[in-house]
């Protein structure tokens, strides 16, 4: 279960045949990339903050959560931060398990974490006018749900 | 005690700094934050919403009630975007 | 949105790298790739047969219906047929969304549908003893979901 | 009329081919399949349990109540098993 923090980019075509060349037991291989986008064609670039302290341990954390609830055989977390250009990868997620559903819902279930629970802070700068992020609602709830599927499938 | 104080992204620009090694003898979280929004505006303005602060206590998210005994390193940012 | 039936092997790493360069507007991508098991450690080889004049039109089907039901920027379907051997990659699946929450819908909606309305069957063949793989009735569970769930939103 | 008949995994081996052309007046791809079960034993073990048997008419998906008319291919199988 490896996990990286990095300024540098990340090449997502080695990474991959990196990970699935490790595989052995698992039918199903997920992968996320998330890419810098430019909504309103005036984004100059992203700057993303984060914690040096804590930052790898939380993602080698989350990704060591993820592999247990779902029974993954192999998960993988990369992230960037600095300054990122539109179009850029700012972090990948790749997961591997027998059955594809669990492959799926580790890989999701990862990326919420990651939305809002890993020390980063994505900062927009555009024409010299610089916005942070806001978090979203919706991150927190979907966080929120796999706690409830896991409750429900308790009781 | 001495601790370590950080400052992340939008708390850290309102602070003015990113980081600090502070005396004090508060015993949670939120008694350091009430210190630290006595000292300036630049602090009371970055702890204006507290809605819109979390922490970390020697490196794990934690609350306001979480206790600083022992501890040396607290860190204030805004919810966390990444991913 | 494009779908291919071959026997070739693909190249993963140069499908990613071409589907990620033709995306523009998205955020998100989502891959996966399903690979030959071998539980028991005696599988000789799989011999995956299809429907030559049908599964071309299937899969791009799938990948229009998947499209536009969660606002996919792009897809792609790869399905291979022949005989193939354990370890080797099967099929993949990428797409991309604005938005990582489609990105993953639209992957996993698209993976329940090539598992049971897709025109391939698949044909286990060990030490001289052949068996067609059963279907599985958790795939039609999953497939009939994504219909409660849209005539949830819909109510 | 004249449809050409295709059978795929072990429907296939059952009866012994992979495609037919075959006469027929039957309505419905139920009618044709009473036909087919009558030919020989093979066609009769393809067919003995109709709940692990799906049709597609031209290259459609399709069920037992189907029509034929116009139909030029009509193809038989057990459940899907790709992905």
């Amino acid at each position: 279960m490896s996990a990286r923090v990095q300024e540098a980019a990340f090449d997502f075509q080695a990474e991959m045949t990196a990970f699935q060349s490790a595989v052995t037991r698992s039918g199903a291989v997920v992968s996320f990339t998330g890419v810098v986008r430019d909504d309103t064609g005036s984004l100059d670039y992203m700057f993303i903050e984060h914690y040096p302290g804590m930052t790898q341990a939380a993602l080698r954390n989350f990704a060591d959560q993820a592999t247990e609830k779902f029974g993954l055989e192999k998960a993988l977390v990369i992230h960037r931060h600095g300054r990122l250009q539109p179009g850029e990868a700012i972090m990948m997620v790749a997961t591997a398990a027998r059955h594809r559903k669990d492959a799926f819902a580790g890989a999701d279930y990862l990326m919420d974490y990651l939305k809002s629970r890993a020390p980063f802070w994505k900062k927009e700068v555009s024409k010299g006018s610089a916005t942070w992020v806001a978090s979203k609602d919706q991150d927190e709830a979907a966080l929120a749900a796999w706690s409830l599927e896991s409750a429900a499938k308790e009781s | 005690m001495k601790l370590n104080i950080l400052y992340f992204a939008w708390v850290r620009e309102r602070v003015g700094q990113s980081q600090e090694a502070y005396e004090t003898s508060a015993a949670t979280v939120a008694d350091l934050i009430f210190e630290l929004v006595a000292r300036d505006a630049g602090y009371a303005a970055a702890f204006v919403d507290l809605s819109a602060i979390c922490v970390a206590v020697d490196q794990e998210l934690s609350d306001f009630t979480t206790s600083l005994v022992d501890c040396r390193e607290v860190a204030f940012f805004p919810p966390m975007t990444g991913g």
